[in-house]
């Protein structure tokens, strides 16, 4: 059997692992833009093959995948997705495990996958508003007290989206400091105009949505276009920096509880957060005609507006969050791959082992924002060490050179899992593990991490905080209040943004 | 809001050139400070008047020591919440400056109708040559809801206030020196002054260099005290009309929790006039009272700022709220009015995003509802939430779980009068003219 | 009593360059205010280093909106109450600025003190290129107790803490752009950041423009956290080392009553440190709370003034008693605490002036009988009225009926701490060095 | 029987008047130095004669008393017993009523009245400092915070009684005015200095006090030598304008209430008082060696410190408190100063009609402290409405011309006094009777008067005030720290200001 994989994060790295461990011991083939130290490793151990190639190329991903014979091909991040790897290679036969083009706009495009969350009147809405240019959307920001409250404080984001990059959450509450913030949001909005020029396939640049508060989760799936399987919960941290500051990353490092849950979720939590997913499943499927293969991911969050709320979609798995499920997927991937092809996931028991998990990238300064800092950097790893102190290590973004040596490709380098029964030991570990250096530039360039992540300090603060939320949405539940936002403005009256949104659909319709 | 505050000092007998009243007239005015924050003036007469007008609160308008050089024993202060109020000056024929609290009903804003009133003033004086007699008959005459002081070019310096008694005027004493009149007693107290007696309605009190004499219009009607000074103009260690603000505001919470009883962990008063209220509410109920908010840089009487922006910034740097004393609880969050609910709201999802669970919102006062004819600048009636919405839909609009006004019965009992004896106009409308 | 406030704010990401940091810096002085009224200094790094330094309150000193023509992005406030206290600018060999609370025992004085430490700081880092490593490296090897934010010429941001987590920091991070340090969480709350962690005791926080690293010293003594700063120097709603300062001072209050019962009519606390303690003695007796006064103008914190004469000024006008809620009562007066109780002999007075009867007061805190080896400036001993006299003639001085201060013991179980991990120098005298 | 008194105002009119009553129906005589025109009236009325006199010049005045073979001399003002009028006159072998000189020196020397009370530990004392120099006593008061509590908030005197005026009492207790009050004081006490030049009869120029709070009410009584009778309690209202406004006066009006008490002073207090009086006369006869013979009075205050306190004392009857009193006196008065000069007043049962008295000073503008503004002014007086309105007029300080025309004085011009069954209906009456302008002065200068004095607004606010006080000292009391002071001062420790009072006393002697 052989199996060709796309992509060349640390997610990928994992992906090729779990395939790695199938009973099918498939040939592994696998083709991404820089070469990943561990895929190439895994490859060559099955005896595949390894190609360079824009992984955007559907022609040129499908020729690969025709040339090697494979049986199936597995497509790892967004971008791949976006530009219809999938549907090319099903076109020419080979079955897929990846959401095609037109599903994956609820990834793609944040304001479709709202719009449609809307349309089908799906729980864990946000309100939200999109603008073709910055202009337009400072007209709406710049009417501080005037305008509809929910604007006050809004998450700034990129319509489609766009490596991660771009979002910029904008509390505007204390009016004292307005004018920075305005300025800021100007200015970002500015960025984000020309930023988006770049993308040709979206009209709308950019996104501004009502800003929420309260602890965020990933709810990774398996679907097969009938059936949608939800994975152990996991908790990504997007901001770059210990204690949460800094920018927004792709994610910093991740961790998981037991039980499929989080020290933070409940049972029902997680039971409404996967009939969201569900529902968006259907959704999209309704629209498109079309059924949805592969790994769907909601990034959630929960919400005093309405518990369990959908944040962004991803049509892959998470990364980070990808490296900490398939550490626990004890069924063979391979059957379950197969089982998506054949539409039985629902005859399927898919298993996890019952431990706690915790990654930890580590990036090379300039990472997020500042990335041609971050690149080219030689790297030296002590994987031994890695291997002695209980840890695993996943390549992310670095580029195995034909010499042997390896370079930092200017995303995240490294991501580092320990399993655990607590993700506090597994992240102790961890730090343990980093404490003794396994991985330095040679140059000299600084890397870093996030010590806090999956800390008992973090955890406790998370559990406090969804406590509080959950408390709010709680007594929304009991009074029927649900996702309602009601609105009075002098000299206007009683506003209800919910409705006028709702109308704006119907009309844009 | 603009509820001015006047304050008159007046020195007697030996050495009374020796004072120097210019910092007296300050500290006096920082203690009505909360009755206007926009402008600020102090006048001095001495060898000759001096009339100094400047902008915004009174510490950063006048400098407390250059102070010292404005010469002047007699001393007239006022405060404004509009930035072009100002002392009304008048030339002729009699000189007189007038500074006055509320409005008399002579011209459509403030500043006209002051005006109006002052140049009756000169003019009545002038024909009758008895400034006493001349205010009497004024204020007899002069609809309104207003209080003044005014100072002549004989040393003579004229308080009164309107037959109905709406808005406050108060006198205080001290030593064998010096006489005081002002709106509110803290700034009595803050002077160091005995309080003697609040000036009567429709009754004009006259210091000239040589004695005092008082004077009432024949026909008084029954009073109709402002209600709005209790539930929030005035200060609460003031007490007006014989009756302290503070013990006031201490029924209003009280019989709040009589009338719209509520379960919860703890009361928590909208600093720093809702307090009293919450203290009320706690003992009526039994349920604890918490300080909820910590007030940064200076304290800034929201409602009374010109602009929405100003105001919502006084709000939020007036209220951060104490995450451990509303972490996990049910809140009864007690407020003194409600004009937009901008604010409310505000608090409200601040103390939910701090852990606050259920928040029952308590109002001190009844719905604000029309606006005053006496120049406490109420907005306009669509911009007032309880004019527009029911008490059920305030609390869906602020987030709160419940939400209620007190009755004006509550209100005219927490006051010990009948309501035929108050001004309610901004909760019931025009009933009296 | 000198106990600076500090903060940093450090933006980071794309765009970092465009934040105008000087009004942020502003308002967050302004939230710390309470800790120092006498200077107040704003720096702010972008293209250059800009350092103003000025005297007076936050609010005086600066124009706020004058602020936003001073560029840069990254943001250092400091505030003092000594006239004198600056930030300390070396230039060689590493060009940096610090400012610090409490005081390195390096030197007399807290400004020479934090001179030598920072001076340290510059050579410590030029030698060994690591700057985290060299402040760990001091913060090892310097005794004292002290915090403090440091900015280099490599727009490093080095925030610190003493090893036994005398003085207090705190981390806070305002969406995907800002992170800061400061004091008390206060400063984070008012510029809308979020309260992430308290910097560890004996830990380095080292912000640079791609990363935040931390490291601490190897061998961690027990913390030794100030207990003054929960009686009297931190403002009610900061949480310090986890521990919300509102709650403790609540309990000390209840424990206080339990200690120290008395029978009255009401529970007093002297504004504003002294509120909480009157809900927590309240809550515990089953007696009333009762606000008792009003504060005139500018909130001043008294005891920080530097002179006895302005001292008393701010107490006077801070303390017009409310009659209405005195009169005719046995009052318990709670104060945080007792330097040379002429404050309170004035108070005690005023309130039965106004027709108060028994007053027992009541101390939420143990004698205050030592100065502070770590700079906050309490005074000479023969000045501290609880060193010469018992409480039986304390109350004789000040005219109370009965008066009693806070255990160690209860001031400890408040805290939830044992005495082992709290500083008490300023009750006990020097126990550790 | 003939009997010559002493003195020109509205409280001699009011003696005049009483005398007159007599069953005795003695001759009047009397000299004063501007010629009251009511006491002329009754003079003329019993065919006695009146003199016009310096009433200072003793020999002058005995002359006239040999000249017109009285029987008895009954002084009314202080100044003649400074001056030593009684003494000249007994020495003529002629009996008089009123304190020998060295016997006045209780009211001529406020220093020399508190150091015997102090001396002989009399209750009701006030802690206070002398000074021959204003410069002097500046010296203790400039220093704010480092001196003695108590020298914050004082009443600074002239040494020696001096007609009434120059009392300041600052409260120097808003240090944010202190350099005002500072300023004021300075002056002040300048003022005091010069002013005091013109007595030549003591050292000491300036006295300071402590300042005390409360309400104050005048206790006048008989003397014998051997028994002290009290009369009712009077307050009399020493401020010039309405609501305790003003400078201080002789006195602008007085109330009695019923029961010898007044609404806001329980009997325990009048017998304090009764006690005090008494004490001070035995110390006084007890220096001097001399017997009292006359009137005298404590002018009272409820203090916190002390309950009934001893202000000031006059060695005469108060004036206007001397008007109330004799209203109400329905023993025969000579009667009484027989008994006083025999001695046998314990024998003698002295009675008051039980009714409520009220009286009101007019003045012309300029009293108290700009007289010769207050001067010369020609008088009308309408004597039948008064007395229709059911009032009584006493005449104070005019002069009736050979011509029949009034002039006014330049002190208060006429008292008006109304008897009713509470204070508040007396204060009415006159009121009503004042409405309609019985007193004018030709010439259109203004006269004033207060129609706050015995009203029930008055009387409650002093009713409140006593409650506050008493509570006070009530508490004191029960502790046993009546009188007590401690202060405490940094640097210097526990002060007991008594103690160096005391010390310092005893060191002068």
């Amino acid at each position: 059997m052989k199996i060709m994989g796309v992509g060349g994060g640390a997610r990928e790295h994992a992906l090729a692992e779990a395939i790695a461990r199938s009973a099918h011991s498939p040939e592994i083939y696998w083709v991404s833009e820089l070469r990943n130290p561990g895929i190439y490793k895994i490859v060559k151990a099955t005896g595949g093959e390894y190609a360079l190639a824009d992984t955007k190329d559907a022609g040129r991903i499908a020729d690969l995948a025709v040339k090697w014979h494979v049986d199936m091909v597995v497509v790892g991040p967004e971008e791949p997705n976006f530009h219809g790897i999938p549907d090319e290679v099903e076109r020419r036969g080979i079955p897929c495990i990846g959401a095609k083009r037109s599903l994956s706009i609820i990834e793609m495009s944040k304001a479709e996958m709202r719009r449609l969350q809307w349309k089908y009147n799906i729980p864990g809405k946000l309100l939200f508003k999109t603008y073709q240019s910055y202009s337009e959307a400072l007209r709406d920001l710049e009417r501080y007290s005037e305008t509809l409250t929910w604007l006050q404080n809004v998450a700034l984001k990129p319509a489609r989206q766009a490596g991660g990059k771009g979002v910029k959450v904008v509390e505007d509450s204390q009016i004292y400091l307005h004018a920075e913030k305005q300025e800021f949001k100007e200015r970002h909005m500015r960025w984000l105009e020309e930023y988006m020029e770049k993308y040709s396939d979206i009209e709308e640049k950019i996104l501004v949505e009502e800003k929420v508060w309260g602890p965020e989760y990933t709810l990774q799936c398996f679907v097969d276009g009938r059936t949608v399987v939800g994975m152990p919960l996991v908790q990504d941290n997007k901001h770059a920096h210990e204690f949460d500051i800094g920018p927004e990353t792709g994610g910093m490092g991740s961790y998981t509880g037991r039980d499929f849950l989080l020290p933070f979720i409940t049972e029902e939590e997680y039971k409404r957060s996967i009939e969201i997913v569900e529902a968006m499943v259907k959704a999209i499927q309704d629209v498109t005609g079309e059924h949805y293969h592969g790994f769907i991911a909601g990034q959630m969050m929960l919400t005093e507006i309405e518990g369990p709320t959908l944040i962004e979609m991803y049509s892959r798995l998470g990364d980070p969050e990808g490296v900490n499920v398939l550490a626990l997927l004890k069924t063979d991937i391979v059957d379950i791959f197969e089982a998506i092809i054949d539409e039985r996931l629902a005859k399927m028991k898919i298993e996890f082992s019952d431990e706690a998990t915790v990654v930890k990238s580590l990036a090379p300064k300039g990472y997020p924002d500042f990335r041609s800092l971050a690149k080219g950097h030689p790297v030296y790893v002590n994987e031994t060490l890695i291997k002695e102190k209980g840890c695993k290590l996943y390549w992310g973004s670095a580029h195995l050179g034909l010499d042997g040596s390896i370079t930092t490709g200017g995303s995240r380098l490294i991501e580092i899992l320990a399993i655990d029964e607590s993700p506090a030991k597994a992240s102790q570990r961890i730090e343990e593990c980093i404490s003794l250096n396994p991985v330095k530039l040679l140059d000299g360039w600084g890397l870093f991490y996030r010590s806090d992540i999956g800390s008992a300090e973090m955890i406790s603060r998370r559990v406090e905080l969804a406590e509080r939320v959950r408390r709010l949405y709680k007594y929304r539940e009991e009074r029927g209040t649900l996702g309602k936002r009601i609105d009075w403005l002098p000299k206007i009256g009683r506003v209800d943004p919910v409705a006028s949104l709702l109308k704006e659909l119907s009309f844009r319709r | 809001m603009n509820t001015p505050g006047i304050l008159g000092i007046y020195p007697f007998g030996l050495g009374r050139e020796n004072w120097r009243i210019s910092r007296f007239v300050y500290y006096g005015l920082l203690a009505l400070q909360h009755r206007g924050q926009e402008a600020s003036s102090i006048i001095t007469l001495g060898d000759d008047l001096h009339v100094e007008s400047r902008r915004g609160l009174v510490e950063d308008a006048f400098n407390e020591k250059a102070l010292l050089s404005i010469p002047g024993f007699i001393g007239v202060g006022f405060l404004s919440s509009a930035s072009n109020d100002s002392p009304i000056v008048i030339s002729s024929p009699i000189r007189l400056v007038l500074v006055g609290d509320g409005m008399p009903l002579l011209g459509k804003d403030r500043q006209s109708a002051w005006r109006a009133f002052a140049e009756l003033l000169s003019d009545e004086i002038s024909r009758t040559g008895n400034s006493l007699k001349a205010a009497v008959k004024l204020v007899e005459e002069v609809n309104g809801g207003y209080s003044f002081i005014a100072l002549t070019e004989d040393q003579e310096m004229l308080a009164g206030r309107d037959k109905y008694g709406i808005k406050p005027l108060e006198i205080g004493s001290l030593g064998f020196d010096l006489g005081a009149i002002a709106s509110e007693t803290s700034a009595l107290d803050v002077l160091g002054m005995d309080h003697v007696l609040s000036v009567g309605r429709g009754e004009v009190v006259r210091f000239d260099p040589y004695s005092i004499e008082r004077m009432r219009v024949r026909e008084l009607p029954n009073p109709a005290y402002c209600s709005f000074e209790y539930v929030y103009l005035a200060r609460p260690d003031s007490i007006l009309n014989g009756i302290p603000v503070y013990s006031v505001r201490i029924r209003m919470g009280e019989i709040l929790a009589k009338e719209t009883p509520a379960t919860a962990d703890t009361v928590i008063g909208i600093p720093e006039t809702a307090i009293p209220f919450a203290i009320g509410y706690s003992r009526a109920s039994g349920i604890n009272v918490d300080l909820g908010f910590v007030t940064t840089g200076r304290r800034v009487r929201t409602a009374i700022k010109p602009s929405v922006f100003e105001r919502l910034m006084g709000v939020q740097l007036k209220l951060n709220p104490i995450k451990s004393a509303v972490n996990g609880k049910d809140i009864i969050l007690i407020d003194d009015s409600v004009v937009r609910g901008t604010t409310l709201r505000n608090t409200v999802w601040n103390l939910k995003r701090r852990g606050a669970r259920r928040i029952h919102v308590r109002i001190g006062s009844p719905p604000l509802k029309f606006s005053c004819p006496f120049g406490v600048e109420i907005p306009p009636p669509d911009e007032l939430i309880a004019r527009s919405l029911s008490e059920e839909e305030i609390a869906e609009v602020v987030g709160a779980d419940t939400f209620s006004f007190l009755s004006v019965n509550g209100l005219s009992q927490a006051l010990g009068l009948p309501p035929s004896n108050l001004c309610l106009r901004c909760w019931l409308g025009g009933v009296k003219s």
